[in-house]
């Protein structure tokens, strides 16, 4: 597949059209029905907490949020197929993979609401946290990777990073270091069209991302990342590349931020309606719908039913986890080091006594 | 003169000098079309066009590498950088060419580019968006390091910064960005680099601080006031080259001082100004000098940022304690 | 017992951790086949395989970043920077994610890596190969930072700085890489961290050194005796966590500190020992702490290199005049 | 050109044998008789200083220097037909260059005596100072690059990095820049198989460098860096695109460092004998003067007197520089910044009273 689809014919790797009919029958995946309805549901319950959080985010029950509206599919073709042990090293839009890596989210509640205690995942095996420095995980993709590697285990690792990402010095140094030391990353960049209000043309020379893996000696396709099918059947083609040794591989997801880059952000500075409404009629989770409503696995009812009770579990846990926010001064302090260093310990104890004369003082 | 804030007197400055100098360009991630996450640089672009105000690729090394190689050219190059804790993939840069170029071709080349970051907390963001590491910057031989703390001073220093012959590292307190409005002159005017002020004279006790920290001090000395303490308050305003001088003949008129700074302690600022106090003032001091800087952890997100942060009264409790040595 | 060099010191704590601990991989540039530029990895590649102990491509940021993930993923890696002066473009790497991860992730992640790098300068080098940056690392909250100032320390301070569940930062002193030859255990042993070592005790004046420049303290010290002045001298071993107790008891009993250290004066170390010994023994303070530390330029190429660095009869010139006060 | 070579097709550009005979007349490149026997000239020169401060410096009269024996023909490539405003971005090992732009050889001694003073190449225009950090050069050259562009002049930026330094993050940021801003800058990667110790298949995925270009929509070309005729055409070549405004090139200069890494490195511990025997077949110099023989352009006669003129014009210049060798106090402090900063000021005098109590002591 990766000589078919190779990048320097510049193809875009596709398996159905936007109104969900299948164009590319020769490369459809195999996957049951029912893990089939579980992707399209977690993509629904991703898309409805996303949603969501920005709306709490209006109201001011939240801080500072980068949606992932229109980019879901690109990470649940890796939720719905990753093995227990693989690790997932993110970027910060793979909502519907955090979830199926077994987070909370109430994690995802408490990262975005400022607290800690949601960045580790607490529930979830092998994954990172969100990344704040663009593409500075990449590195760490290569260090899991070298890991599974030494210990003979046939995990991946899977590393997302965005298009704006792919500039930076660390993407570069990444995908060299996993083409020489041939590690089990797949890089899968979610290219999304911006980098905050950079477009493409302004951010890199090529046409495609893609192409780049040609500089690393890596395996590349482009898919078209709105495309739930092809996306899922180039992460298993990838994974199975890296999972029997072969080395990393990168994919770019072709893909679109329907939301604002962040809360803060107005994409009306640097983007049109005409644009965004093109892009709604590629959105991954309309396509999807539409192939299963055609193929009769899914009706209209159904959909409605299962996106009211997203939104309902999606208010309960955050309901929840707005009773259940605390922080403790300890929190500042206790985490920093395996054993809290004396001046640590000091000026902690300094500022309570502040807290204590402060008490008193009024 | 005209109310500005601090968002509104730094492109003020940018406008003006880009209108003055051609060899000015001012560029970084988000620069030009959005005119910067913070709008620092909004209409910029349309008013100068966009070979002189414009977006870059995201990768912070090479903006300042850029930077340098234009400088070198004999342009003037005002680069920003999104928030200084996306700074240090350019660190390289900074350390190693930026500070060095002069002295390493003995003046043949040189670097004269500015380098813009937000820095600081209290803004209730994510991780990596609230640091205040200028002391990395101040310990680098061949940068100055410049923090304003109001839109008067941040117009006047920015243009100082530009006309610069030296590389300057211009760290803007994004807290008090749009907090602080102030009548700020319409045309250029500049404000030494290097000299420290003066923001209210006293007698009990020096009080050094800068960037957002000024207001906090500010409150905290009125506070103190009415404790019936007279507080000195010393606005730094360049971080390197510090203003010795006018540190040490405030101490040697009051004996004591206190340093309001957000950064870590530990190889912080606070301990610069102490040991210049030892070096300076030593005969004079009544008190340990007194750091009232950041805990030597990473800023908290932002449900606890609060005990982070520099707070008027923990400013005046250890203003206190200090009086009480 | 053997007669060891540091670099075979070093050399040996790396062969013995290897043989005892099989998630300890060890790797940077040259420092598989060739064994590492200074001949510190020398022969570990035959003993303990390519897997283990391994070339990686030039490039400092991934070398460490890398090294974040092995060590997340339950592996020791200690890796190598060629020359301190190589190890900005990592800089965010160290900063962002090496201190940050376990805090991060409230402890459920943990990067136990350690950066090796030779520092310092004396040793007639190009430009980039002479810093004494350490204080960059003190100042970067959730790092550890250890310089060596023997072959005994050495293997000892490494030991524990593997076995740490910190990320540690070890500086080793190039300049006496060879120069200083001395008996050491052949079996494992381990020095803690955070410990300062009193090397000689004295009355007069406190010193603290670390690193290279201890030897020079040595020699200062005892050209101090014959002038009457009995030194205490401190050697840190650690830059952070510092052992501050260690310091303040010394200056409480001899009433004068001065610090020798070979990077930049100001925000440098011995501004912090400045204040550290102003928190903690004020009153006993006879003197102010003097600084014989770095000039704030850059370490000049070698034929300008004797003007920068420290010597026993600047430090003795520096502990006259702090005695004279 | 760029096409018949492109990359993709990892052919190697060569123009002449090893025996110094033209196997590919299409792309000879026109130069008089006269330019090459100055090339040439200039190649010896460069060669006999290389060889010889790698002896001054075995008699310890000068500190570490890498030699570029052996990748002479790259740089001279370069010299011979570079505009005087052009600029030229060194890696550290491009001797042929620095002198023909310029800078005298006596600065090339001062540096690696270890003096500042020749550091900044006093009587050159336009050429940065030599690169001690790997490759982070390159986003200076692409600043001169922009400068050119803004200030419509049409020359060109020569960059000049090492197989090595293509792993770094500064390489890769560099390029992309210098394609999306479109500069005239020609990158020169001299692939001289060798990092220190680390060969190239240990430091890269890929089996030329050249094909990296792909990655940044860039021209790339695979020379045979010891080819003199083919790296002039490329040079050419490479010069006519950037110089026309068509933005930046890479050319891949595989040649091999016939010296040891810097004078403190002992190469036998990572290659052999026989390797370095089969790319004696292939050195620069041997190979242009066999063409020159054969073509009556030069004897061996000449050969000899003008190499014995070398070596007696460089011990001079390299005796010169001994006795005018000095380093007074204030080279440490007077350069750093535009006025002495009053902290530099009382450092310097702290300085000289010690100095005057050191000199009453004794
Ligand atoms: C090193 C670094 N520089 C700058 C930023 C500020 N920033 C946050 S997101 C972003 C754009 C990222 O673009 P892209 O990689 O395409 O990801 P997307 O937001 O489109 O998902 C920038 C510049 C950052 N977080 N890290
Ligand atoms: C950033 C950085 N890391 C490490 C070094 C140490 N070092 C000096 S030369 C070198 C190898 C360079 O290899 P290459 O780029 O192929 O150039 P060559 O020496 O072969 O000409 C290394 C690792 C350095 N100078 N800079
Ligand atoms: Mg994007
Ligand atoms: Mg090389």
């Amino acid at each position: 597949m990766f000589d078919v689809y190779h990048p320097t014919k510049k193809e875009l790797f596709q398996i159905m059209d936007n109104e969900g009919k299948v164009i590319n029958k020769e490369w459809f995946p195999k996957i049951d029905d029912s893990t089939l309805l579980k992707a399209y549901k977690e993509l629904v319950f991703a898309r409805a907490a996303d949603l969501m959080i920005v709306s709490y985010q209006r109201q001011g029950r939240i801080y500072t949020y980068p949606p992932g509206y229109g980019q879901e599919a690109v990470s649940e073709a890796v939720a719905v197929q990753m093995k227990k042990e693989d690790w997932v090293v993110p970027a910060f839009r793979e909502l519907p993979l955090y979830l199926a890596k077994g987070a909370s989210l109430k994690d995802v509640f408490k990262f975005y609401m400022g607290d800690e205690k949601g960045a580790g995942w607490s529930n979830a095996k092998n994954m990172l946290p969100i990344s704040v420095p663009i593409a500075t995980q990449l590195p760490h993709a290569v260090g899991l990777g070298y890991s599974l590697k030494y210990n003979k285990k046939d995990n991946v690792v899977y590393a997302f990073v965005g298009d704006g990402g792919t500039s930076t010095g660390d993407f570069h140094e990444a995908m060299n270091f996993a083409a020489v030391w041939k590690v089990p990353v797949v890089f899968i960049v979610q290219n999304n069209q911006f980098a905050i209000s950079v477009p493409f043309e302004t951010q890199t020379g090529t046409d495609t991302i893609a192409i780049k893996s040609v500089a690393y000696g890596m395996p590349g396709l482009r898919v078209d990342g709105n495309d739930f099918f092809a996306m899922y059947k180039a992460i298993e083609q990838a994974s199975e590349h890296a999972r029997s040794g072969k080395g990393a591989v990168l994919i770019e997801a072709v893909t679109y931020r329907r939301g604002a880059h962040t809360t803060s952000d107005d994409p009306y500075k640097y983007r049109t309606k005409e644009e965004e409404e093109l892009w709604e009629k590629k959105d991954p989770v309309k396509r999807l719908k539409a192939y299963l409503i055609t193929n009769k696995l899914w009706t209209e009812e159904e959909d409605d039913r299962h996106i009211k009770a997203c939104k309902k579990e999606v208010d309960k846990l955050f309901i929840e986890t707005e009773q259940e926010l605390s922080y403790e001064l300890d929190e500042v302090f206790d985490h920093l080091y395996s054993e809290l260093p004396d001046d640590l310990e000091k000026q902690k104890a300094r500022y309570k006594a502040f807290l204590e004369w402060k008490a008193k003082r009024k | 003169m005209k109310i500005m804030n601090m968002v509104k007197a730094i492109n003020d400055a940018l406008d003006l000098k880009l209108k003055e100098d051609k060899s000015i360009v001012v560029y970084g991630e988000d620069v030009g079309v959005e005119g910067g996450v913070f709008r620092v640089t909004e209409g910029l672009q349309q008013k100068h066009g966009a070979d002189r105000v414009f977006d870059s690729p995201l990768a912070e090394s090479t903006i300042i590498g850029s930077a340098i190689g234009m400088a070198v050219a004999g342009m003037r190059p005002v680069v920003e950088i999104q928030f200084s804790g996306f700074a240090y993939p350019a660190f390289d840069q900074m350390v190693s060419h930026l500070a060095r170029m002069r002295n390493r071709t003995r003046g043949k080349y040189t670097t004269p580019a500015v380098v813009r970051m937000p820095y600081g907390g209290g803004i209730n963001a994510l991780e990596m968006h609230s640091e205040s590491m200028e002391a990395f910057y101040g310990h680098t031989p061949g940068l100055k390091v410049v923090i304003p703390s109001t839109p008067y001073d941040a117009k006047g220093l920015l243009v100082s910064a530009i006309e610069s012959e030296d590389p300057v590292i211009f760290m803007e307190p994004k807290r008090i960005y749009r907090a602080i409005k102030q009548e700020v002159p319409e045309e250029l005017y500049s404000i030494p680099i290097g000299k420290a002020k003066v923001v209210s004279p006293g007698t009990d006790i020096t009080v050094v601080a800068y960037g957002a920290m000024v207001r906090e001090a500010q409150k905290a000395a009125a506070l103190a006031e009415k404790e019936g303490i007279s507080v000195e308050l010393i606005d730094l305003r360049t971080i390197y080259p510090l203003d010795r001088e006018t540190i040490v003949e405030s101490v040697k008129k009051t004996g004591r001082v206190a340093v309001v700074a957000e950064g870590p302690t530990t190889f912080g600022v606070g301990a610069e100004i102490t040991a210049l106090v030892n070096e300076g003032a030593f005969l004079s001091m009544e008190a340990p000098p007194k750091r009232i800087t950041g805990f030597d952890t990473l800023v908290p997100y932002p449900q606890g940022e609060h005990f982070y942060m520099q707070s008027p009264e923990k400013i005046l409790f250890e203003i206190i304690d200090t009086m009480n040595y």
